[in-house]
């Protein structure tokens, strides 16, 4: 079992990486807006599947969808935001909530009707092939994963800290009428957030494609995972959200060699729980008295 | 219980003439229907307790509700102990479930969606270690032995059973209502509106919090005993899914939260909508989950308080309670 | 003409269980088309037939509360319900009406073991699965001179997977073969690596998986990236093994992959038939479709006999029931408490493009190839 | 510059404000005066577009703003400082002070931060503290700076003394003078009568929704009626 | 009633309160005064039991009440109100007061008549029926006031609540406060307001940056260099001197 740990670290923290990708997102939404985005699992799906045709139809690899799927999915997020969940839920948290909920609803159903429940996967030529590392194989899919991952989450970490837009985005979450006071758009604004999270989404999709498989209830495997993430990493921290998917990752990975792979995902609840007993601004959150 | 306005009299009346009506209508099919909509409005006045009385919105109701059906299933299958008891059993490990994760999340002071999630993870943690353990069947979940009677809480006749689960729902509900209008009723709203001041004014919140939680557990596993008793087969996915911690908020938001009518007449009004919608577009499964949806969100639109709050402006009755008092 | 008769198929359209759901309604369908097209039932003067489908949402609650709707329906039986625990609910609710359930799939043996007269389960059960493909592999091993000794099982932790890991984790060991490795996962699971180096790391000769579709793709992926060796991969009631839509996309890795599983006598021209109406819907051919269709032939054939839409007529019609005229390659029907004492699993193999199948040698399309060849 | 003439505005069926008319002119403080709950910070919204009148209009340099949005009148040069602060508490003191530049001045957002960290020295020890954690003075100081890092023309304090200790309201007295001698006018409301109209040009009154006196400060504070209902004396 | 001795507290870095002491007689009402950020509210929350201090005790009426939870410390007669008012905002003004009142009444119809009644004396009579979230600041000031004393508290501790009224509106809390502490009660109050604390406070005490930099009557403070430096200004200390408001 013992020489079985390293290359278990090592595939954890690849499949980490994507729980990293999804929960960026998330994270920014749930995070920020303080939004519980249920429909997230579904963006993911929406995406996959996105990703899915571009490639069987369009011949297009799931990487070089990312730029054409991230404005897409920018604008769908934002268009979803602005115009169903705002002004859908009245301003309620409990309305937002149900909000998602139902959108999660309808684009479930939607993609199950559309799509049917098949799963579909790409078939991509290098769909076998693996980056040997310190004597274990990974694959390359998760690897390139893992690489997106450590280069997306400082990025969008920059775009948060560093522009107007990203305080504008801190400010409305907390404070909307001092936001509206200083001149911030408060609709624009989260929309804004939201289209991010939902590029984010759409990136996290790209990745995962050529690793994984495409059906209505995909998104279910890893929205979970995703808000478990974003509790670890502390709401609303991009590189939280990173280092705390790794570290799930690597948990998760640890717990199914050790415990079986059935009681695996009890590692990460647990983690969960504890995190929130006992330190709920995460590892990199940080809270106000 | 009493009605604010003549809006909230006349969907109080609506709710009350449908429920009637399913002994004249002699439709196996509503009746079937109506008795899955009762046990979920069983979870959700549950959730009312801490969600709507209590602003402690729980994403994990499931926790409770298959603490109960669980304990009540092991305990007859496994033990073979009477029904009954079970019965009680199943109430009791809903209370003490509640009570643990309230204990604990309130402990460490967690609120809003940090609170929310967490009772999500318990559930989920709960419902691998179901579906992993001999004790609870495993992923095969636990079957009871089918033989209907008094002795077993078994009862062939849907309406019976549909007559058993209104009385439970009232007394649910005269509870609700009795708790609403109680000191402890004062003091969870109180802890709702803003914890610091409750604290400042003599309430020992986490008390009044844990407190709540145990009640709602205790609904919450009756619900639980309740699908047991009425399907005969649980598993993890069924009891500790999220699909039942979903069920338990969303009708009482619709309804209207921390009132005495709005779960059940939330969960009432979402299933028949649900019902509605699947026997408009029959011929095309899940197209009517988005119709349902599509109806809920402009519902959301509307009802910014939930049913009982829209019926809540239409003709105000004047409210003169306490004047004399 | 003109009459009809209704038949209700209660399968999980929609949640996590819709993909088995949808197949079995499908296969229904290509049934009730083609027993209708070939004159409906007779007996009851070409009456044909009508299919209520409803949807059990994959909840037990539901399922059951949907034999409400199929009986005001007036259906006079049905056919369900894709999972153990759907079918449960569903035929105890059933039972209060007389309404005959003959399941589409149910290998749980709890779905026979209750005495309800209405429940009759056409395919085998888990335990004949594994009985069966015991045998097989005791044959195979034989003949190939037992180069398998170590076998290592994976399987979903349902009771689907449960059940069938526990039965060869007792059986395996007399014939023989030593079980160094049983590792459980959940369903859906999002990673197989580790189990891919577990397995490996165990040494086993031979893996026995017990999984659905998806979870056995990436299994299968992750194996060969982990450049797993194995001397054979024997699944039992696995969902990929059998399903031609894993062998077009993973060609390279499902080649000898052996399922142990249902399947129909693909030399029957209703068989063939099915398989072109099948190929020309655009869907996968899979067993859900072929069971299911196999499920509404013996309730046609119940009516036919009976020549009543009775429902107490109708159970007693189907437990009496003799049919030997399926797709299946059963021999005549007995039921036993409800459980079909002839029916019988098969043995495939994916060979190139193709699903073979190899057991029982009565219906054989090719010759087993065990152990995997070695390449080169 | 500010001319507002015959303003109806209220929550819901209740109207607070019945037909208000006043003015401001360019680099003048003027006062707002009343008792609580009389409709002056309802006033100030319906300024800042915050509230949308039922009647009458505002007009700013000429122009009409009634119904513009609010970060439209933010962008002309109305700035305002809210009852009850409404700082951004999980945000730092700095990234407070940034945002209030959010509309305007953005290109002299450092020299205008710089500017009021020297007014205000305790924000400049606290730039990295969470503004939520600031004692309930030093929030009124972020909240103040905050909206002077707009530059505006037009800056509406409401309350701005509430919860100063007697010297933090002299310097923010002396502070509300200094804006002003920059060439900022100022809607001043405050409940600190005698100071307010030390400092202020002009005056209004409002009682109940409807303006009952306005005119020269020093005039005001003269006035045996005024001193005998707000000054107790 | 209430000795406090030696209070620290930090957060961080950062001293708030340091070694501070005081005491509140039966009966009387002091002041507790100080810039911006001394730690005045710190010094309340230590005190009301909702942090705990690092150092120092607090007695309340002979009773070591050191690091009891708050409602231990209100059930004893001790409450706080909030400087950054704190309304059960859903409820009616009415209801918000009953809350408090709850404390020693457990029946629902005794608890509103309880708060019926102290709402009228704080002069909210007419707002009873509407919901707090309506209220002005001011407005919530008073309600903060009269939930407190609905309670039936023996000693308020007072954060601020004459901030934003107007002079006029200030003497009438004055006469209010002062009528009841006639009946029994006792406050330490944290005020700016210094019209208020001229005419309330028999002593008062000085806090800066977390120390203890002064104790007297009012009119000694006004005097105290020190405190006239820290926090006075010498503006309003001029003033105060002249006895305008005295
Ligand atoms: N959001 C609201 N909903 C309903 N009524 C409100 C709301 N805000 C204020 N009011 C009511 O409107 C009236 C005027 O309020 P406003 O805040 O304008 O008074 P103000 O003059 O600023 O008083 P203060 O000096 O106490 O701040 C008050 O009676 C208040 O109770
Ligand atoms: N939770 C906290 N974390 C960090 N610093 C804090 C916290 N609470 C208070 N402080 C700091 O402690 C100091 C004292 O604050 P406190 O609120 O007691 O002041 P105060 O005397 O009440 O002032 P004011 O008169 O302005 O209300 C302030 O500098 C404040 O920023
Ligand atoms: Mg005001
Ligand atoms: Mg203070």
């Amino acid at each position: 079992m013992t020489s079985l740990i390293l290359p278990a670290v090592l595939s954890g923290l690849t499949m980490g990486a994507i729980y990293a990708l999804v929960a960026l997102g998330l994270t920014l939404i749930y995070g920020v807006l303080h939004i519980i985005n249920f429909a997230h699992g579904s963006l993911l799906m929406l995406a996959l599947y996105a990703a899915y045709f571009l490639s069987f139809h369009g011949g297009l690899d799931p990487y070089l969808a990312i730029p054409i799927l991230l404005p897409v999915f920018f604008c769908l997020g934002y268009v979803l935001q602005r115009w169903v969940i705002a002004p859908m839920s009245s301003g309620s948290e409990q309305n937002v909530l149900l909000v998602t909920l139902a959108l999660s609803m309808i684009i479930d159903n939607l993609a199950l009707y559309f799509w049917t429940s098949n799963t579909r996967s790409v078939d991509i030529p290098y769909a076998y092939n693996t980056v040997e590392f310190l004597g274990a194989y990974l694959p390359l899919g998760r690897v390139i994963a893992f690489l997106a991952a450590l280069a997306a989450a400082p990025l969008l970490w920059l775009f948060m800290t560093r522009t107007r837009t990203g305080s504008a985005i801190r400010a409305v979450a907390i404070e909307k009428r001092g936001a509206e006071i200083v001149g911030i758009d408060v609709n624009h604004t989260y929309a804004v957030c939201f289209g991010i999270g939902a590029a984010c989404v759409a990136l996290a999709a790209c990745l995962l494609l050529p690793t994984f498989y495409v059906t209505p209830q995909v998104g279910y495997t890893f929205v979970l995972v995703a808000f478990t993430t974003v509790v670890l990493g502390g709401m609303g921290s991009l590189p939280g959200a990173l280092i705390a998917g790794l570290l799930l990752g690597v948990i998760e990975s640890l717990c199914g060699l050790f415990l079986g792979e059935s009681l695996g995902q009890i590692g990460i609840f647990t983690a969960f729980i504890l995190i929130l007993l006992f330190k709920p601004s995460g590892l990199l959150g940080r809270r106000a008295a | 219980m009493k009605p604010q306005s003549m809006g909230q009299a006349v969907l109080i009346g609506l709710a009350l003439i449908y429920l009637a009506s399913l002994y004249f209508m002699s439709s196996p099919v509503w009746m079937g229907f109506t008795i899955n909509a009762l046990i979920v409005a069983v979870v959700a006045l549950a959730w009312n307790i801490t969600g709507g009385f209590g602003g402690m919105a729980s994403f994990g109701h499931a926790a409770m509700y298959g603490t109960g059906a669980y304990a009540s299933a092991i305990l007859q299958v496994q033990y073979g102990i009477n029904p009954w008891i079970a019965f009680g059993a199943g109430i009791v490990a809903g209370a003490a479930m509640g009570a643990f994760i309230g204990a604990l999340a309130f402990r460490y002071g967690l609120k809003g969606s940090y609170f929310a999630l967490v009772t999500l993870a318990f559930a989920e943690v709960l419902r691998i270690c179901a579906s992993s353990f001999a004790i609870t069947g495993g992923g095969s979940g636990l079957q009871l032995r089918l033989e209907p009677g008094l002795s077993t809480l078994q009862f062939n006749d849907r309406s019976v059973v549909y007559t058993i689960l209104l009385v439970i729902v009232a007394l649910v509900m005269a509870l609700t209502a009795w708790l609403k209008y109680s000191r402890f009723g004062a003091y969870l709203i109180a802890v709702r509106e803003n914890e610091d001041a409750a604290r400042a004014l003599g309430i020992d919140t986490y008390r009044i919090k844990v407190k709540a939680m145990a009640i709602s557990g205790a609904f919450a596993g009756l619900a639980g005993v309740l699908y047991l008793q009425v399907w005969l087969f649980i598993d993890s996915a069924v009891v500790y899914g999220s699909a039942i911690s979903i069920e338990a908020l969303i009708g009482p938001i619709i309804g209207g939260a921390g009132t005495v009518w709005g779960p059940l007449i939330g969960t009432l009004g979402l299933h028949l909508l649900g019902e509605g919608a699947k026997h408009l577009l029959h011929n095309a499964p899940g197209l009517n989950f988005v119709l349902y949806a599509v109806v809920l969100i402009c519902a959301l639109r509307f009802l910014p308080q939930g049913l009982m709050g829209l019926a809540a402006r239409i003709g105000t009755f004047r409210k003169k309670e306490d004047d004399n008092a | 003409q003109g009459q009809t008769v209704k038949i209700g198929v209660l399968e999980p359209l929609t949640g996590n269980l819709a993909y088995n759901g949808t197949q079995c309604a499908a296969g229904a369908k290509f049934a009730a088309d083609a027993i209708n097209a070939a004159g409906g039932i007779k007996s009851m003067g070409g009456a044909q037939i009508e299919l209520v489908v409803v949807d059990a949402q994959s909840r037990p609650e539901i399922a059951a509360s949907a034999v409400d709707t199929l009986a005001e329906a007036g259906v006079v039986a049905f056919t369900g319900a894709s999972a153990s625990a759907l079918g449960l609910a569903s035929s105890q609710a059933a039972a209060k009406y007389d309404l005959a359930q003959v399941f589409s799939i149910g290998t749980a043996e709890t779905i026979v073991e209750r005495g309800l007269p209405n429940v009759f389960r056409f395919t085998p059960g888990v335990n004949k699965c594994t009985s069966v493909a015991l045998e097989n592999l005791k044959q195979l091993n034989a003949a190939a001179g037992n180069p398998v000794k170590t076998a290592a099982i994976v399987h979903e932790d349902g009771p689907f997977g449960s059940n069938m890991a526990k039965i060869m984790a007792e059986q395996l060991p007399q014939q023989g073969i030593e079980v160094v490795e049983t590792i459980s996962h959940p369903t859906p699971h999002r990673d197989f690596n580790n189990i891919a180096l577990r397995v490996k790391a165990s040494g086993a000769n031979m893996l026995i998986p017990s999984n659905y579709l998806n979870e056995y793709t990436l299994m299968a992926r992750a194996l060969r990236q982990q450049r797993a060796e194995l001397m054979a991969i024997y699944s039992i009631l696995g969902g990929a093994a059998s399903n031609i839509k894993f062998v077009r996309e993973n060609n390279d890795v499902a080649q000898y992959v052996m399922d142990c599983n249902h399947w129909y006598d693909p030399s029957k021209p209703e068989s063939q038939a099915l398989a072109a109406s099948v190929a020309q819907a655009g869907l996968d051919l899979t067993y859900d479709v072929m069971v299911s269709y196999a499920t509404i032939q013996v309730i046609a054939d119940a009516l036919e006999r009976g020549a009543s839409t009775d429902r107490k007529a109708i159970i007693q019609t189907l437990a009496a029931s003799t049919f030997d005229g399926s797709i299946m390659p059963y021999g005549p029907t007995k039921f036993v408490n409800g459980d079909n004492v002839n029916s019988q699993p098969v043995n495939t193999q994916i060979r190139g493009e193709e699903i073979e199948l190899v057991f029982p040698e009565q219906y054989a399309t090719a010759e087993p190839v065990f152990p995997i060849p070695r390449e080169g | 510059m500010l001319e507002i003439s015959g303003i109806r505005a209220g929550y819901g069926s209740m109207a607070v404000l019945h037909g208000v008319d006043m003015r401001i002119d360019a680099g003048e403080i003027v006062a707002l005066l009343g008792s609580n709950g009389v409709g002056k910070t309802t006033l100030n919204n319906v300024i800042s577009g915050f509230i949308r009148p039922t009647a009458g209009e505002v007009r700013f340099e000429g122009a009409r703003i009634t119904g513009l949005k609010p970060r439209d009148i933010v962008a002309l040069g109305i700035a305002q400082v809210p009852e009850g602060r409404k700082i951004f508490p999980n945000l730092s003191v700095a990234e407070n002070l940034e945002l209030g530049a959010f509309r305007r001045a953005t290109a002299n957002r450092r020299q205008n931060f710089d500017r009021i960290c020297t007014i205000f020295p305790r924000l400049r020890e606290r730039l990295d503290q969470l503004a939520g954690t600031l004692s309930g003075g030093e929030q009124q100081m972020l909240a103040i700076g905050r909206g002077m890092m707009s530059e505006p023309k037009l800056l509406i304090l409401d309350e701005p003394s509430l919860g100063l200790s007697p010297l933090m309201v002299e310097e923010m007295f002396g502070l509300i003078g200094r804006i002003n001698a920059d060439g900022c006018a100022v809607l001043l409301v405050e409940q600190n009568v005698m100071q307010s109209l030390n400092v202020a040009s002009r005056a209004y009154v409002i009682e109940q929704g409807h303006l009952v006196m306005q005119g020269d400060a020093a005039g005001m504070l003269a006035d045996p009626q005024l001193r005998q209902a707000y000054l107790g004396l | 009633m209430l000795e406090v001795r030696n209070l620290s507290k930090s957060f961080g870095g950062l001293k708030a309160v340091s070694d501070a002491s005081l005491d509140v007689p039966e009966g009387g009402i002091v002041g507790l005064l100080g810039p911006n950020g001394a730690g005045k509210t710190t010094c309340f929350t230590m005190i009301a039991g909702f942090t705990r201090p690092n150092e120092g005790t607090v007695r309340f009426m002979g009773q070591d009440v050191t690091g009891l939870p708050p409602h231990r410390i209100c059930a004893l007669g001790m409450i706080r109100t909030f400087q950054i008012v704190q309304p059960f905002a859903g409820l009616t003004v009415q209801e918000n007061i009953a809350v408090g009142a709850y404390l020693h009444h457990h029946d629902r119809t005794e608890a509103m008549a309880v708060a019926r009644q102290v709402g009228k004396r704080l002069g909210m009579g007419a707002m009873l029926d509407r919901p707090a979230s309506s209220l002005t600041i001011a407005g919530r000031k008073r309600l903060e006031l009269a939930r407190a004393l609905a309670t039936g508290a023996k000693l308020l501790l007072l954060d601020e609540v004459m901030a934003g009224l107007i002079p006029s509106e200030v003497s009438e809390i004055v006469g209010i406060i002062r009528q009841i502490r006639d009946e029994g009660h006792t406050f330490l109050m944290i005020e700016h307001v210094m019209q208020a604390v001229m005419s309330l406070a028999e002593t008062a005490y000085v806090l800066n940056h977390g120390k203890m930099i002064a104790h007297g009557t009012p009119k000694e403070l006004v005097q105290d260099p020190a405190v006239v430096e820290a926090y006075l200004g010498h503006g309003a200390a001029a003033r105060l001197q002249e006895g305008h408001h005295a």
